[in-house]
């Protein structure tokens, strides 16, 4: 579904990450774990254009997508939910779900809304009123099912769990779950390491912009070069923050 | 004397609608690219002599004919004008995007100029006469002499203004404008063309500052290359005394800032028995807009964001 | 945010500092300086009607040096700086023509119309300190205007449209300051002591300051900057330096009048420095040079000069929106291109 | 597309003059004027007058073996920009003599450079003091605030046996010298001044302050402003109903104080202006018919004095000893030329020794005299 090979991509003058090679297949959950700084969120950026490449390929579905323009990038199936959620907190929950129908899979706008007012019935409740009143956990499901308006085959979420109560955070993971049950791939993006690993498929951890360890979840969890990832690049995330 | 009052209420309001007219363009430009765009004084401008030029090439007779002509002339100026502001957009704007916010200013400056010099040289610097869009026929009422042009400016200002609400708050292609407003970033990340919209509302903003132009050489019945400066400038501060960004902002900043106007040439020289004269109605416009944004530093309908200081952070 | 990449090799930029390079702009700064030092002392030389555009230039490299504080420095837009221009221009005018029966010596006056001018400066200062970006620029707009207009209305003192004529020469020990080639020299010394002030300012603890606020205001004052004092002493700081350049403007033409002070000059102004490059000494310089000459080159075509002046500007902001000289490009480097070997 | 077409014709036209042998001797007239910016409008139509009988006297082969090449300078209102084009124009040695400024203000500023170097100047500002101040360089063709502002006050008082007036001026120069001169003439009168307002030079509407006026029912207004302000006003003031004599300075007469005011709005209109009744003077017909002929627009507001003052420089260089600047001056002094608006001559001081004024009110399309200084 999803590959990088050799990726450096970063913001300006600065460059982030190096040398990165990920693989994501179809109906697969794939996490990126890392320290405060690691670069993950950086690596979704680059993937859906939101960066400076400065090397390596990205290929979606076979196609290039290196170059492309953000908006074509979503337009092809590869939402994006990003960091902090970034809803319009000017527009209701419903006008948020429009701004992301962009039309690609062919659904009507009311069948995807009643999609995703099925995942999240609150949502329904709250259609008309101002995102900006809406709870952080409310808000989640708003960005998640924003990002299901385009019909995407790939979803990449950038901690979902952040400043969500634990009853939130398991009610979030079960529709990730659902989500690729029914067979769109996920890119996640996790502080939460244990949570993560229990849900993916399949890991990689990054460290100061280099991956650092990869492998299947369960075999991931196991290794000790999982939590030096963690003591080093918390050091160094507090260095650089 | 209620005369008077119900008269100059009817000023107001007429020379308030074309300020609103004019200040929406200012503010959706604003609202999505934050940028104070210049060169819309003279768009506004550039609407007025479009429609002549529509007179001039119809020349259409009286009655229905006339209705008719007039009706195709407002939409050939509205996307006459709308089409420049596009291109002004792509060509002068969409190469500093990523710019310190001062450069695309100074950008519209320059281009303001040059429209109001090229307009100079191939039109004649000296005003022409205009043509009402609406027969004009003075009607009395309650002592007050108001003109039928009066009402048909602040009747079609009205419309255009409820049209462009219902646009924005309706539409797809609104929701999506509003979207891009608040955040440009994560609307493409949502697989919207920016571009697209950011055009939409260079071509209706400009657009409406056209046929705000037209009304404004309706009512007058004059027009000249350099109308679009003062009127530009007074229909900016009506943005701002509104909240820039917010729609409803600048319709009741504009009319707001017509009312200061008015009220204040007619009550400085009583309040200040003579003291201060009408001379002072500009003062008094902004010292207005200062107090009002003293205590609402955003405006009446601004929202209060922590914003970037006007000149780049980082020149990367 | 993220931390830096460990390996910088294809980070643009990186080599910028590489010795070669380095050499090359040491020597373009070398010839560029030569050549301006040329252009200086040829100027003399030339016809005085070369000589008053070098002092029209001179002035508004004045006036942008002033203005550069507040929008180069500190970052915030002031579209009524003319405002201050008019303050030591009409200070001067009124202390010393026929107008009020006054005739002070000019070394008197000056000191006045100065701290006049950082008193109009902390006036504006005060009410905007709460506004941020454009409502920071209309209300200084509005000022300039409030200005203008207060100055046109009042007749009895200012002679309202009229303006003040027969100001007096500038009169200093003996010396009678008249010709333009005398306000060339008197130009160029003013220039170069608060070319350097400005210069000492910006790397001072308060040009640090102003830095700070430019950045990020909040993060200014988490950081325990006064930004209220800051932003106060960039206000009258700037205006000191616009009303000074309003004192020599008055005396240079003798003549002053409110038309003289309209927004255009505040744009004029703000222009010069944006064109130039925003918070450099230099690129004032090159700011008001490139905008004061091409009006004067281009005066034999009438009514096309401004049209040609306008599609110039957008031209060369959009092809340079940093400006012509970048802010790196810093008197320091000059300075440092002239030291090394 | 009409204009460019004759613009294409003028062109042709100048290209086969020039390309005649050049047997006489070129004198190089400076001329500044704003010609971009707001002011564009007086400034460019002002030039055109001076720049058609230039092209007349060139196209009969000059006058006394000498053809003249108008060096036009935009000075955009600017004092500041004035300093600069008046110290061109005096280091140009080809340059004999200078017209304008056309403003008082860029007058002011620049005067004593024109002084230093002996440039005769031909200005336009309407200043009075611009004229006391000793500068014998200096000459003024047209006449200055006193003149235009008395007679509308004697008429008003005398001949519409007015007593109740109100003033508004647009806060220039021009418009406050007029109206000051109304205020203390009429009132010198016994009449009563109701009201006196300020109006910004770039106000378009006046509605507000015409119903206020409503309220203090003026027999005669006055408005010392400029075009298109009297026009707008006159507009106003018939919409709004407000009835009162309108009496404005020389601005308005031109055929575009009826077409923008409209046809209703205008009548009546009192004009003051220097120039004779149009019909009594055939140069001056003539002058309407060919202007727009050459420039395919209407005369603007003071092309006729651009026209005059053309009139004076090619005299004055003709009769000059020599093109030498100080011989023109000399010229100048001792000048009487019969112009298209009357014979003129100066003063010691370079105003004009008689400066006739007429007042016409707005009759059906053309304008109709009522009443003259003489």
């Amino acid at each position: 579904m999803l590959s990088i090979a050799g990726l450096a991509a970063g913001y300006g003058r600065k460059q982030i990450l190096s040398g990165i090679d990920l693989e994501v297949r179809a109906g697969e959950i794939v996490v990126v774990l890392g320290a405060n700084g690691a670069g993950k969120t950086t690596l979704l950026n680059a993937v859906s254009g939101m960066c400076r490449i400065n090397a390596g390929r990205i290929t979606f579905k076979g196609t290039d997508i290196t170059a492309m323009r953000p908006d074509r990038i979503a337009a092809a199936g590869l939402s994006h939910c990003p960091e902090g959620r970034q809803i319009f907190q000017r527009l209701t929950v419903e006008e948020n779900l429009v701004v992301a129908h962009v039309g690609r899979g062919g659904k009507s706008f009311e069948t995807l809304r009643e999609e995703a007012f099925a995942l999240f019935p609150i949502l329904r409740e709250r259609r008309n009123s101002a995102a900006s009143r809406l709870s952080g956990g409310q808000q989640q499901m708003l960005a998640i099912g924003r990002a299901l308006m385009a019909e995407p085959d790939l979803v990449m979420l950038d901690e979902p769990s952040l400043g969500l109560a634990p009853k939130l955070i398991t009610q979030i993971f079960q529709i990730v779950l659902d989500l690729a049950a029914a067979g769109i791939s996920i890119l996640l993006v996790e502080q939460n390491v244990r949570l993560a690993l229990e849900l993916g498929d399949y890991g990689y951890a990054l460290e100061s912009g280099r991956l650092r360890v990869e492998g299947g979840a369960q075999k991931l969890a196991a290794d000790p070069r999982l939590a030096e990832v963690y003591l080093a690049g918390g050091d160094k995330g507090a260095v650089h923050a | 004397m209620t005369g008077i009052i119900i008269q100059q209420i009817f000023n107001a309001l007429t020379i308030g609608a074309i300020y609103a007219m004019i200040a929406l363009g200012y503010t959706m430009v604003y609202g999505v690219l934050r940028l104070i765009n210049f060169v819309h004084g003279d768009l506004f401008m550039l609407g007025a002599y479009v429609a002549l030029a529509g007179f001039v090439l119809l020349a259409p007779g009286g009655g229905l004919v006339w209705a008719l002509a007039a009706a195709l002339i407002a939409i050939a100026v509205f996307m006459v004008v709308g089409g420049v502001g596009v291109a002004i957009e792509r060509t002068a704007y969409k190469p500093l995007r990523n710019s310190n916010r001062l450069a695309p200013m100074l950008s519209s400056l320059g281009l303001s100029l040059a429209l109001q010099t090229a307009v100079q040289i191939t039109m004649g610097p000296q005003p022409i006469a205009f043509q009402s869009l609406f027969p004009a026929i003075p009607l009395d009422f309650l002592g007050a002499r108001i003109t039928t042009v009066q009402i048909g400016i602040v009747v079609a200002a009205l419309l255009l203004m409820v049209g462009l609400k219902l646009f924005i708050a309706r539409s797809r292609l609104g929701v999506v404008v509003r979207a891009v407003s608040e955040n440009r970033r994560t609307a493409q990340l949502l697989g919207v063309d920016v571009d697209k919209a950011i055009s939409t509302i260079f071509f209706i903003g400009p657009g409406l500052g056209a046929l705000g132009g037209v009304l404004f050489a309706s009512y007058y019945g004059v027009m000249m290359p350099t109308m679009g400066i003062i009127i530009g400038l007074k229909a900016f501060t009506a943005a701002i005394l509104g909240g820039i960004g917010s729609i409803t902002g600048a319709v009741v900043g504009g009319f707001l800032l017509a009312f200061f106007e008015v009220f204040g040439t007619a009550m400085l020289p009583i309040l200040t028995n003579g003291w201060l004269g009408t001379e002072y109605r500009d003062i008094f416009a902004f010292l207005m807009l200062i107090l009002v944004l003293l205590f609402r530093p955003a405006g009446l309908f601004g929202e209060q964001t922590s914003e970037e200081s006007m000149v780049m952070k980082r020149d990367f | 945010m993220a931390g830096p990449s460990t390996d910088g090799a294809r980070a643009p930029g990186s080599t910028a500092e590489s010795a070669p390079e380095n050499a090359m702009v040491r020597n373009a700064l070398r010839a560029g300086l030569l050549l301006v030092v040329i252009t200086l002392v040829l100027v003399p030389f030339q016809s005085t009607y070369a000589v008053r555009v070098a002092d029209s230039i001179l002035i508004y490299v004045l006036l942008g040096i002033g203005l550069n504080i507040v929008v180069g420095y500190t970052g915030l837009l002031d579209l009524g700086f003319v405002a201050f221009y008019a303050v030591g221009a009409y200070t001067y005018a009124l202390l010393a023509s026929p107008q009020l029966g006054l005739h002070l010596p000019f070394l008197v006056i000056l000191p006045i119309a100065v701290i006049l001018g950082g008193l109009a400066g902390i006036l504006l200062g005060f009410p905007v300190l709460r506004l941020r970006g454009d409502y920071l620029a209309i209300v200084t707009l509005g000022f300039g205007e409030i200005i203008r207009v207060l100055i046109n209305n009042a007749d009895t003192v200012t002679n309202g449209p009229r303006g003040v004529m027969r100001i007096d020469r500038i009169d200093v020990a003996g010396f009678t300051i008249s010709r333009p080639i005398d306000f060339y020299w008197l130009l160029l010394v003013t220039v170069a002591i608060v070319a350097v002030i400005a210069f000492r300012l910006e790397k001072s603890i308060l040009g640090k300051g102003w830095a700070a606020i430019r950045e990020d205001q909040d993060a200014a004052r988490g950081i325990g900057i006064d930004t209220t004092k800051a932003k106060l002493a960039a206000f009258a700081i700037s205006a000191m330096i616009g009303s000074l350049a309003g004192v020599i403007f008055a005396a240079f033409q003798r003549f002053v009048s409110p038309e003289s002070f309209s927004l255009q000059e505040s744009i004029l102004i703000v222009l010069i420095i944006v064109i130039g490059g925003v918070g450099n000494i230099l690129g004032v310089f090159v700011g008001a040079t490139v905008l004061l000459l091409l009006p004067e080159i281009l005066r034999d075509y009438a009514e096309l000069r401004m049209l040609l002046l306008g599609l110039l500007m957008a031209v060369l902001i959009v092809l340079r929106p940093q400006g012509l000289v970048p802010r790196s490009f810093g008197p320091d480097r000059l300075l440092a291109a002239l030291r090394r070997r | 597309m009409k204009r460019s077409l004759l613009s294409l014709v003028g062109l042709a036209a100048l290209v086969s003059t020039s390309l005649t042998p050049v047997m006489a001797e070129e004198v190089t007239i400076g001329a500044e004027a704003p010609l971009s910016g707001p002011q564009a409008l007086f400034g460019v139509t002002w030039h055109n007058g001076i720049k058609m009988y230039f092209d007349e006297v060139n196209a009969k082969g000059g006058v006394n073996g000498k053809t003249f090449v108008l060096e036009q300078l935009d000075d955009k209102a600017d004092p500041r920009e004035g300093t600069l084009v008046a110290q061109k124009l005096c280091d140009d040695d080809n340059v004999k003599a200078a017209i304008g400024p056309f403003n008082s203000g860029v007058a002011q500023a620049s005067l004593s450079i024109y002084g230093e170097c002996g440039m005769p100047q031909l200005v336009f500002g309407s200043n009075p003091a611009l004229t006391t101040q000793g500068f014998t360089h200096l000459f003024r063709p047209v006449a200055n605030d006193f003149a235009q502002g008395g007679l509308p006050a004697k008429y008003a008082f005398e001949t519409l046996k007015a007593t109740k007036a109100a003033v508004i001026h647009d806060k220039q120069v021009f418009g406050q010298g007029v109206a000051t001169i109304f205020t203390r003439d009429f009132e010198g009168f016994g009449g009563t001044v109701v009201s006196s307002s300020a109006v910004n030079p770039t106000d378009v509407d006046f509605t507000a302050l015409i119903t206020q006026l409503k309220s203090q029912s003026p027999e005669v207004i006055y408005l010392g402003a400029v075009m298109p302000q009297l026009a707008l006003f006159a507009k106003q003031m018939k919409e709004q109903g407000l009835e009162a004599k309108l009496i404005v300075p020389d601005g308005g007469y031109t055929p575009d104080l009826a077409a923008q005011a409209g046809k209703d709005a205008a009548q009546g209109v009192v004009v003051s202006f220097q120039v004779p009744p149009m019909d009594a003077s055939e140069p001056l017909k003539a002058f309407a018919a060919a202007y727009k002929a050459k420039f395919g627009e209407d005369v603007g507001p003071y092309s006729v004095y651009g026209y005059v003052i053309g009139q004076i420089a090619v005299e004055a260089v003709a009769k000059a000893a020599s093109t030498e600047r100080e011989d023109i001056i000399e010229a100048l002094r001792t000048i009487k030329i019969d112009t298209a608006v009357g014979p003129i001559e100066f003063t010691e001081t370079g105003d004009l020794k008689v400066a006739p004024v007429f007042l016409y009110a707005v009759d059906g399309d053309g304008f109709k005299l009522v009443a003259s200084s003489e």
